[in-house]
């Protein structure tokens, strides 16, 4: 089963892409473990994602935590502090 | 009450008269329209795109709204969020507070602006003589944010 | 910045216009419009009376704005306020602040209200089922105006 | 010389005129004094002007305590606490 992952703003760009099917990893049952994965990709993800950078993440819409779980069919998406208005 | 993302501009006037016109228990209508300043933390802005994440913006409007009503009496409301490509003096955002008295809309419309720029999902990258920069969230508009708490 | 103490209706959507509009300083328009309500202390309200003391009501507001602009930026501002006969759904007062940031336009502008009702001289005479009544002053609105000291 | 007094709202239609021109008498110096004067003329002058009513004054349109002085050439106002917007 899949997951969809939604990326925005600098992180968008950085990894180059704004969306992705991703089916989701044995072992990986959370949005910080979502985020080790994309991030051992390397390159522009290992930069985009980096730990101790400031992101955040929302499931299926919801701003949440990186101890969230992710679960099969989520809506998951990565991206820097709003700056709206 | 009424939730807009959307591309096209908008009309204050307009907008308040559709809220406000003809209903004699409103007694105060306060609105708010933000506009693209030309600087930034000190820096020439010739235009910024505001990028959102269409659906979770929507949603997290129609929360935020839901959570002014039940603190303050809100008779109607009207919130206007644009996105894509803005140049100094367009307008961003605008909320409109219809109540019964003045207190009630005033601070509805802060507390719905406050999250608008602090919780709401747009981010803003603007032009510079340097070249594009994504803006950096702001302590400040966190801090007022975090009165309503 | 316009003051004006008036009998005829007003615009905000062209006030706004006038007051914002070009000046790419401007980061935040702030605005408030009083209506004419059909009930008031749980009587119902037909028509009302707005007298004024002509000369020192415009005098008032040039020095409520004043002290405003030393506390708050503000870039412009509106202030019209009607006086004469009017019925419910009727405009009766509308302030109007540009700023560079949103805290100071609804700083400013809630304080100009608040001010508006209850220092600049102004008295209502509300046409009720059971006559004409003179509105009283109104403990809430003193408290409101007293935080700002 | 002489000092013209305005009256508004409620206290208006009690005494039953908005302005008057009035020789200042001897002896009244501060508003409450011209307020006193005002009020010995009896009827709805005493009644509009009583002592103990809650009434706001102006001298010169600024809004001003009752034992604000008076003198030839001033404008007084007499009105109920405001009740704008």
């Amino acid at each position: 089963m899949k997951v969809k992952v939604l990326f925005f703003a600098s992180i968008r760009e950085k990894v180059g892409t704004g969306t992705e099917e991703l089916e989701l990893p044995v072992g990986v049952a959370s949005v910080d473990g979502l985020r080790q994965h994309l991030r051992a990709r390397g390159g522009a993800w290992a930069e985009a994602l980096a730990e101790g950078k400031l992101l955040r993440s929302a499931v299926n819409q919801d701003i949440v935590p990186g101890t969230n779980p992710v679960k099969a069919g989520d809506e998951i998406a990565f991206f820097p502090p709003v700056t709206g208005g | 009450m009424k939730i807009s993302v959307q591309q096209e501009d908008f009309d204050l006037g307009a907008e308040v008269k559709a809220i406000a016109r003809g209903n004699p228990k409103v007694g105060a209508v306060a609105s708010f329209i933000g506009l693209v300043r030309d600087i930034n933390d000190g820096t020439t802005v010739g235009a910024m795109t505001l990028e959102h994440y269409p659906g979770m913006t929507e949603k997290a409007l129609e929360t935020i709204l839901a959570e002014a009503r039940t603190r303050w009496e809100i008779l109607d409301c009207t919130i206007i969020h644009r996105f894509g490509e803005l140049k100094p003096t367009d307008q961003i955002v605008l909320v409109v507070v219809a109540s019964g008295h003045r207190g009630d809309a005033f601070a509805a419309c802060e507390f719905l602006m406050d999250y608008l720029k602090t919780k709401a999902p747009f981010w803003k990258k603007e032009q510079t003589p340097e070249g594009g920069r994504w803006v950096e969230s702001r302590d400040s508009d966190d801090q007022a944010a975090e009165r309503w708490k």
